[in-house]
This record gives C-alpha cells, sequence and structure tokens, in this order.
C-alpha cells in the first residue's frame, strides 16, 4: 500500500495557536513529518506607521505588538529612545520601571500557564493562572488606567508614581501569587500524565538553541545561561539580586519549570525594587516635541518572552527614519520545525504552547 | 390487575421509562457538569436560565434544535446521517438489561424495575456498547475532512484495545457470582454480605478507568480532543446530529456508571447491611440506592475532567497494554485462585 | 530508595489523588464571578474610560479649541475648529468631530490639553451599533451615561 | 563624532582581527552610542560572518535590519544598506556590519551561516526587495505571495495604493 502523507492544516482559526497563525503540518498518521509555519495574518504594517508618526506617538502602538505583556514593548521601545536622545532618566523612575516590567512579566508566564496547560488539557489550570493575572492587571488599572494595552511607560521616565496605598496593594498581590502557584504545581508537577506530555517532547539541545537564535526561557531550558538583565544590565537591573534559572535537557517540561522559577524570581525582584525605592522624580522634562540628532542605536531588554530589540534611526528631525523591531517570538517559532519533528501531532501543540509565541509580536 | 393493564399498559409504561431515565439523566449531566466544572475552576457556572442554572440543559437543547443542519457536500450523505442514530440507539438500548431496584409487588403482579432480564445480560451490554464505536468510526469517516478522520481512527484503537482490559475485569465479577444476569449478581452480592467492589479492589479500579477511556472522556479524551482536533470526530456534525452524539455521550457514561455501581457496589442494596444501627437506611427503596451512587461515580467523571491533562495517544495505548491487561490477567488468577481456595 | 518510593507513589496513584485533592479544595474555595449587569466593578481612579469635554462651574466651556489635542493625537482622531467671538476673550470649538473608532485610549490629548478641558472618564460601556454612533461631534462630547449609550446605539435599527 | 574605534577594547581586537584576515573588505569602522559597527564590502560578506562566527564566536544573529536611503543615498551611492546585528555569547557584545546594496542587486544569503537568518531575509525580500542569493526559499513571510510593490520602501504611499489588495 503505497505510503500516504496527509498534509494538515492547523489554523489559522484553531483553537491553541495563539492567534492568527496557520502551520503546514505533514503528518504520516499523527508523526509529524514536516512544520512550516504561516505568518502574517496579523500584519499592520507597524514598521511603515512608526516612520510616519513622532518618537513619542510610537509608545502606544508598540502596546499592541506582545499584547500579553505590553509594558515590557513600552520598556524595550524607550530605553531604546532615550539612549538615542541621549536622556538620561531619574532613578526612581528607573525603579518603577523594574517594577512595572517585572509584574508584566509575571502576568505574562501567568497567561501562558493557563494557555499552554489548557491545550495539553489541564482546563481548570487556565482559570487558576487567569485568576492570578488579574490580580496584577488590577494593580496596572490603578496605576495608569488601563489593563492590557497599558502605554505605562513614557520617553524621560513614567507618568504617575507609586504611593503607599499602590505599593501596599502590589506587596498584597504579591503574597497572593505563591499560594496560587502552589495549587497549580501540585495539579501539574509530579502529574503522570503531564509529565508523559511533556518531558522529553520538543527537545532541543544548546548548540541548536544558539544555532536557531533561540532566546528567552526556551534557550535557558536547553541550559544556556543567557539572561539580557544580567549580561547586558538596563534600568538599574544590576541593582537587584536575582537567579536565572536554567533546565538541563531543554524539553517543553523544562521550559514549564522555568517560567515557573521565573515567577518567583520576578516577585524578589519586584519586592526588593519596593523595598528600595529611592526618592525623587519620577521623569525628566522631555520637550514636547523630540528632535533628535541623526544616528542610531540597537536596544535590546529580556522581555518575558525573549530578546527583544529595537533598532532606531534617527535623521534630526521629530519622526525616526526607520524603526525595527527584533522580535523573540518571530525568532523562537522558526525552530518549532526542528522541535516538533518526529514527535506525534498532539505534541506539536505542547511544544508550541511552550515557546509562548504571540501573533502581534510575529507579524507587526 | 386486567390483562389488557398488564400485558399491554405496564410493559408499553416500562419502556418509556427506560427511554425518559437516561434523558433525565442527560439533561442532569449536562447541567451538573458544567457547575462542578466551573464551582472547582472558582467561578459559579450557568445560574441564569431557571433556578440556578437548572435549564440551562434545555436551552441547550433548544438551541441545537433549530441550528442549521450543516452537511459536508462530499460527505457520504447516509453514514453522515445514520451514524448518530448508531450511537444513540445502542446506549440507550443498552438500558433495557439495567436493574434499577427490587421487584415491587402490584396486587398479584410482581413489577420488575427493568425491562428484560437475561441469563446473558452482562454480555449484551458490552456488546451493545461497542456497537456505539461503529457511530462514531462511520461518522468521523463520513464527514470527508481531516480532523474527523483522525479522530474515528484515534477512538477505533482506543475503545476496542479498552475492552480488553474490561472484559477481564468483568470476567472475575461473573467468576465470583456464577452467572452473567445482573440481577442475579446483585443478589448474589447480598447473599455473600460483601460488595465485589471491596472483594476484587484491582477489577474495579481497572473496570473504572477503563470505563472511562470507552466512554472518551476525561484523560482519554483524545478522540475528541478539543486544543488539538478542534472537536474530533463530530466536528463536522451541527445541529440535532451533534445534539445527539452529545446525548450519547454522557447516556453511555450513565450505562458505564450503572455498571460500575451493579458489578461492584451491589446495585440497589443499601449500604452496611448487617449493621443494626444503621437498619434506617434500609427504609430507603432500592431504586434511590442505585440513584445514590450513579450520582457519586458520575460526580466522579466530571471530577476527573476538571483534574487531568489529556494522555498522548502513545501512551493511552502504552497504559493499556502494557499495564492494564497484564494487570486485569493477573488479577483474574488471583481471583480464580482465590475462589478455589476459599 | 528512591526509586522503591516512586514506584510506591506511582503504584497507589498518589500523584492523581493529590490532584484530585486539590480541585475538591477549590470546590469549596470563594468563586471571584462578578456577576456583571447586576454587580459591576468600580473602575480604578485612573480608569482611562471614554473621552469627555467639561465646562467650568460656569457653564462656560473650558475647551479653547487650540488643537494641542489634534496634534498630539498619533491616529488623528480629531478634527476641530475654532472661532473667536467679538468681545469674548477665547476662541471658542465651532467644529470638534472626534471619532470613538479610531481612539487608542493613549492619553497624549489629555497630557497636553492646557485647559484640561478633554479629560477620561470612567465608563468603558463602549459599544455601539454601528459607525454612526461612534462618531462624536461637539455637543455629544458632553454626553454621559444613559444618553451617551443612547448616542452609541444611533445607528441602531430596532425600535427602541 | 562617532568615538575612536581604539577605545573599545574587545571591538578593537575582533577589528583587527577582521582587517588582517580580509584586507580590503572593511571600509570604515566606528563606534557610536557604545555600538560598535563595521561597513564591508558586499562580495566578502558570506566570508566574513563565517569568520566572525567560527574564530571570534558572533554565534548569534540576533537580526537584520534594512534601510532604504532612498533619499540620503548620495549620487550614485546604493539604495539599501543592510545592517547584521551579531552577538556573543557568552561574553555579551555586539557588532554591526553594515553592507550597501543596489536596487536590483543581490546579496549572499547568510542562511548557510545562521540559521536564524532564514525568516529575517525573507521578512527584508517581503519589505524591500533585497533578493539574498542561495536562500533555501525566498519568498514573502507576510504578504501574500502574489502582492505586487514592497511596502517599506520609502516611495511606498503610507495609505497603501488603493485598490491594493
Amino acid at each position: 500500500m503505497a505510503f500516504k502523507e496527509i498534509d494538515l492544516n492547523m489554523g489559522p482559526q484553531h483553537p491553541s495557536t495563539h492567534g492568527v497563525l496557520r502551520l503546514k503540518l505533514a503528518v504520516d498518521n499523527e508523526v509529524v513529518l514536516r512544520v512550516e509555519p504561516v505568518v502574517g495574518y496579523l500584519h499592520r504594517g507597524m514598521e511603515k506607521l512608526w516612520e510616519n508618526l513622532t518618537y513619542t506617538q510610537v509608545v502606544p502602538l508598540t502596546d499592541r505588538l506582545d499584547y500579553i505583556a505590553s509594558l515590557s514593548n513600552n520598556l524595550g521601545y524607550v530605553l531604546a529612545v532615550e539612549k538615542l536622545a541621549g536622556i538620561e532618566v531619574p532613578r526612581r523612575a528607573r525603579y518603577i520601571r523594574v517594577v512595572l516590567a517585572e509584574l508584566q512579566r509575571l502576568a505574562s508566564h501567568l497567561a501562558w500557564l493557563g494557555f499552554m496547560a489548557n491545550d495539553i488539557g489541564a482546563m481548570s489550570v487556565l482559570l487558576y493562572g487567569f485568576e492570578a493575572r488579574e490580580t496584577i492587571l488590577d494593580v496596572f488599572e490603578e496605576y495608569c488606567g488601563a489593563r492590557l494595552t497599558i502605554h505605562g511607560i513614557r520617553i524621560g521616565g513614567v507618568p504617575h508614581d507609586l504611593d503607599g496605598a499602590l505599593v501596599a496593594r502590589i506587596r498584597k498581590v504579591l503574597d497572593g501569587i505563591p499560594a496560587r502557584l502552589a495549587d497549580i504545581r501540585a495539579l501539574l508537577d509530579e502529574n503522570r500524565i503531564w509529565k508523559g506530555r511533556t518531558v522529553g517532547v520538543g527537545t532541543i539541545t544548546a548548540s541548536a538553541a544558539i544555532e536557531y537564535g533561540l532566546t528567552g526561557p526556551p534557550l535557558r531550558a536547553s541550559g544556556v545561561r543567557w539572561d539580557l538583565r544580567k549580561d547586558l544590565p538596563y534600568s538599574s537591573y544590576d541593582e537587584f539580586d536575582f537567579e536565572v534559572p536554567l533546565g538541563r535537557n531543554g524539553d517543553v517540561y523544562d521550559r514549564y519549570l522555568i517560567r515557573l522559577e521565573e515567577i518567583c524570581q520576578s516577585i524578589r525582584i519586584v519586592r526588593q525594587a519596593l523595598d528600595g525605592l529611592p526618592e525623587g522624580e519620577t521623569s525628566v522634562k522631555v520637550p514636547r516635541v523630540l528632535k533628535v540628532a541623526p544616528s542610531e542605536v540597537f536596544h535590546t531588554i529580556e522581555a518575558p518572552k525573549g530578546v527583544l530589540g529595537f533598532y532606531i534611526k534617527s535623521n534630526g528631525t521629530d519622526k525616526p527614519e526607520r524603526v525595527k523591531m527584533k522580535s523573540p517570538s518571530f525568532i523562537n517559532l522558526q525552530s518549532l520545525e526542528h522541535m516538533c519533528k518526529g514527535n506525534l501531532f498532539s505534541d506539536v501543540v505542547g511544544i508550541l504552547g511552550s515557546l509562548d509565541i504571540v501573533l502581534g509580536e510575529i507579524d507587526k | 390487575m386486567t390483562p389488557f393493564v398488564a400485558e399491554v399498559l405496564i410493559p408499553v409504561g416500562k419502556v418509556v421509562a427506560v427511554i425518559l431515565y437516561p434523558m433525565v439523566m442527560v439533561v442532569v449531566m449536562i447541567w451538573l457538569e458544567r457547575r462542578v466544572v466551573a464551582l472547582m475552576q472558582g467561578r459559579l457556572g450557568p445560574n441564569r436560565v431557571g433556578f440556578q442554572g437548572l435549564l440551562q440543559p434545555v436551552a441547550d437543547a433548544v438551541k441545537l434544535f433549530f441550528k442549521e443542519n450543516i452537511m459536508q457536500r462530499q460527505a457520504d450523505t447516509f453514514l453522515f446521517n445514520v451514524s448518530p442514530v448508531l450511537v444513540m440507539f445502542s446506549s440507550l438500548l443498552a438500558f433495557c438489561f439495567v436493574p434499577l431496584g427490587e421487584p415491587i409487588m402490584l396486587g398479584s403482579y410482581n413489577l420488575t424495575l427493568w425491562i428484560a432480564e437475561s441469563p446473558v445480560g452482562l454480555l449484551i451490554i458490552l456488546g451493545l456498547s461497542s456497537i456505539s464505536v461503529f457511530g462514531v468510526i462511520f461518522g468521523g469517516w463520513a464527514s470527508n475532512s481531516k480532523y474527523p478522520l483522525m479522530g474515528a481512527l484515534r477512538s477505533v484503537v482506543q475503545v476496542l484495545s479498552y475492552e480488553i482490559p474490561i472484559g477481564l475485569t468483568v470476567l472475575t465479577v461473573v467468576f465470583v457470582a456464577r452467572s452473567m444476569d445482573l440481577v442475579e449478581i446483585v443478589r448474589r452480592q447480598e447473599a455473600s454480605g460483601v460488595w465485589y467492589g471491596f472483594l476484587m479492589p484491582v477489577s474495579f479500579v481497572v473496570f473504572w478507568i477503563s470505563g472511562i477511556a470507552e466512554t472518551n472522556r476525561a484523560p482519554f479524551d483524545l478522540p475528541e480532543a478539543e486544543s488539538e482536533l478542534v472537536a474530533g470526530y463530530h466536528t463536522e456534525y451541527s445541529g440535532m446530529k451533534f445534539a445527539f452524539f452529545y446525548m450519547a455521550e454522557y447516556a453511555h457514561m450513565v450505562l458505564v456508571s450503572s455498571l460500575v455501581v451493579i458489578l461492584f457496589f451491589g446495585g440497589w442494596l443499601p449500604p452496611f447491611p448487617s449493621v443494626k444501627a444503621l437498619s434506617f437506611l434500609h427504609a430507603a427503596p432500592g431504586f434511590v440506592w442505585y440513584l445514590v451512587k450513579i450520582m457519586f461515580f458520575l460526580y466522579l467523571y466530571v471530577w476527573i475532567r476538571a483534574t487531568f491533562p489529556r494522555y498522548r495517544f502513545d501512551s493511552l495505548i502504552r497504559l493499556v497494554w502494557k499495564w492494564f491487561v497484564p494487570l486485569s490477567l493477573l488479577n483474574f488468577l488471583a481471583v480464580a485462585l482465590g475462589r478455589f481456595l476459599l | 530508595m528512591s526509586r522503591l518510593k516512586r514506584f510506591l507513589k506511582m503504584a497507589f496513584l498518589l500523584d492523581i489523588l493529590q490532584g484530585l485533592g486539590v480541585t475538591l479544595r477549590l470546590y469549596f474555595s470563594r468563586k471571584v464571578t462578578v456577576q456583571y449587569p447586576e454587580q459591576v466593578q468600580e473602575p480604578a481612579p485612573r480608569f482611562r474610560g471614554i473621552l469627555r469635554l467639561h465646562r467650568d462651574e460656569g457653564g462656560e466651556p473650558l475647551c479653547i479649541a487650540c488643537k494641542a489635542c489634534q496634534r498630539a493625537c498619533g491616529t488623528n482622531c480629531f478634527d476641530i475648529e475654532g472661532k473667536k467671538e467679538e468681545g469674548a476673550k477665547v476662541m471658542r470649538p465651532v467644529k470638534f468631530d472626534w471619532k470613538l473608532d479610531r481612539c487608542s485610549f493613549c492619553g497624549f490629548c489629555v497630557e497636553v490639553c492646557p485647559t484640561a478641558a478633554i479629560r477620561f472618564s470612567r465608563e468603558f460601556r463602549l459599544t455601539g451599533t454601528g459607525k454612526v454612533g461612534l462618531f462624536f461631534r461637539l455637543p455629544d462630547m458632553y454626553l454621559a451615561g444613559e444618553d451617551l449609550q443612547e448616542h452609541l446605539c444611533a445607528g441602531c435599527r430596532r425600535p427602541q | 563624532m562617532p568615538e575612536l574605534a581604539a577605545d573599545r577594547p574587545d571591538f578593537r581586537q575582533a577589528l583587527e582581527a577582521l582587517t588582517g584576515r580580509f584586507p580590503g573588505a572593511v571600509l570604515s569602522s566606528g563606534v557610536e552610542k557604545g555600538e560598535s559597527a563595521v561597513r564591508l564590502r558586499k562580495d566578502d560578506l558570506e566570508a566574513v560572518l563565517r569568520f566572525l562566527k567560527d574564530e571570534l564566536g558572533f554565534n548569534v544573529l540576533e537580526d537584520i535590519i534594512v534601510l532604504d536611503n532612498v533619499r540620503t543615498a548620495a549620487e550614485g551611492g546604493k539604495r539599501f544598506s543592510v545592517l547584521y546585528q551579531l552577538y556573543r555569547h557568552p561574553g555579551a557584545s555586539r557588532i554591526r556590519l553594515v553592507v550597501d546594496v543596489g536596487d536590483n542587486e543581490g546579496l549572499a544569503s547568510a542562511v548557510p551561516v545562521y540559521r536564524s537568518a532564514d525568516w529575517a531575509e525573507r521578512e527584508a525580500f517581503d519589505m524591500f526587495g533585497v533578493r539574498f542569493e542561495g536562500h533555501p526559499g525566498l519568498r514573502r513571510i507576510y504578504l501574500p505571495d502574489d502582492f505586487e510593490g514592497y511596502p517599506l520602501r520609502k516611495d511606498f504611499p503610507l495609505e497603501g495604493r488603493d485598490g491594493g489588495v
């Protein structure tokens, strides 16, 4: 009987592609032979828009890139502009930015935890993860009025100050998360079905991970110690002490454990930042029409999904000449085929979930 | 008791009752599942339609009834339409052999709370439950699209391989009760004073887990895995045909729960028969006890669904061939030795 | 030793029972559902709801049609025309068109407005039934509460 | 004025190794805002990339950025300049290679050296029309395959062509 390979279409409308992604799968009775991701369904031409907006007007647009972690996009772009224009941000603003960025990392990882568990079948974990995430979104709403597309970081500093009540509320939220996390870990960590679905699935070695340009938790799961908050510290990250969790065999289970550990580390960072919150201004005076001398800069930060980079070239006017965004999900998605080859069809869902990609950031 | 009533009215009444019984249980199950899973996830679940959402299943049924019945142009019309009926038919028919309680004396007439009692009742139920597999296969294959086809293929392998441990564990019960007649099995448990679930715990556990796999539920719901196969074998179905599949799955769950209750937990027998202090429990008729036990197992179904992730296909099959089949064989051996020695 | 312990744990389904224990405990835990139409969760004081124009105590509109917001807006939602009446000290907007469907709630206009005429309200029920409802003229910028909902559903064909 | 290349030790050492190995390749180099950039001749690109990766340990190609200098290019100057952001791990140092490419000139693909260049080059082709020879499957990544024109070019209208796809 001639061997006939089914080519299967997963997406763009599919329950577990985290947005509008289409996977062209060549499948031999559940065993995956080839995976070809097709992207572009959410392409809004961000980079073209950015060339026709002033530096400050671009910030709300960066919210819509990785809409699960919009504050990190704000931070990435704003730091690049500040480096380009040579703006020095007061220390209190840098601490508040660290608090916001790490809270955003918590919210992003909790959303990822819910999505991935739901893809592999543990539907209750989706609700537990999102319930914990809601408490963090309430803090963002309290701080600057928005929950998802937050636009909570401006060029030159932060729009509002962290007053006593808000700091107390953040501490209460931070105390609540470990308890909720313990429930989820009790449900999943040692569960034989969960381990059966994740241990040894979608493995990638350290050298292959670097070859594919993988960054963020998927790379650290293969044992590569690369965290920009430690290697190229920005926004006074070097003043906090936290560990960088590493995995051993780079499979879906390690990526799961690493992100859980990163949640604990982020809680530590936010606590240290709140304890050591220096006095001072929350932002420096930036001219309303910001003109930047012709120059170029490529600045990267450690976003929840991986290394998020912004290349900005200025031409002396108030509008950037060119803004290019280096998206972690865009690069991480390229290694999906390498990880899925030989695994079963249902693993593609688990591996895609473990990569934690967001299509807004991929398609720009 | 005129012959007309005894010969015509009561049997017809009983048949209608047996058809209505799973329907009512399905409605209860739909509501129970949505509420319990919701409460376990920290939310309230349906509470708008009717008191505490009790009319939600009715609302679903009405919605599905008025939904358009879409069928793929290339679908194989005959098989596409026949498979929901097949699935529904086999589940409902099996309920005829399920004894619900002690026969009641109506004057001189002995009203038996089941339709048919045959010496091979258990075998018939198992046979019927594997007919529903045909419905799933034809449904998935006739939809002529890739996801349902994969759902159907998965369901074939899963249900067939899980029938072996079910068969073996049922064999141990039949072996001890020396008969395949369900009523007889319950009577034997009453006579021996101990329920087979406690006598042979391994059989009970293996039967229960294989029963979950048999009905494509919770950790074994690969044939209809939402996050992988969109909706598995019933992706292409809509309207009342989809409702048939939906109801059949719940009816099948009720069937497996009642099997577990009858085989391992003494059908309609009140618990702790020998303890004098709890004799007030005997006051409630057998049927109520039967219902209480079934509700516990149905609750367990939903509880497991809310807790566990989904098995992957190969670990599912490895589980049955490497663990359940040898385990049930050894268990059968142990039971045989036990009976021989005692 | 750990191999035996692991085998025993697996044999007696310990991880399964632990999982069931967690869901059972959460079965009796506090429920977080907010019954939306009946219970409304009050948004935070700084919540960025729909933009509203404001009047000073004397009922005079604060807006002086300086078009700072029009320039600051990244998605050009504003279209403002101002006119200076004789004898009036300050210019007043004659035309103030604002497209809600283009607004990304970024807040630049609120920051840049010299007289704090335009501010975020805490109204988050912004669903309309047509593009007509999402287009605001000068008088509509002062609507709030029920008549704002009225305006949003302007294009609706269903009889009220 | 970009600082002199001399004051960035790791960059100076990389630059010397580079000019030593490829005499004519380096057209200019400089450090600006703490970032080192080297302008290369087009045809030495692949050899330099391989050299940087194997000998100097720049094992990650972070991003490929294309600039359309149609307005700013001097007379006769090349229209596009393609920038390669390289990163060395461990060691956390960065280098940017700049290569100028004419309007319909091709450019050697970096995929044989860095696997992560695959989609980056497809995006560059999709947005600017820069052709990369040797790329395993150079086709559009975002826009539908039958879309004419390259949107990120400066002469492509912001609001798009009316009646466009």
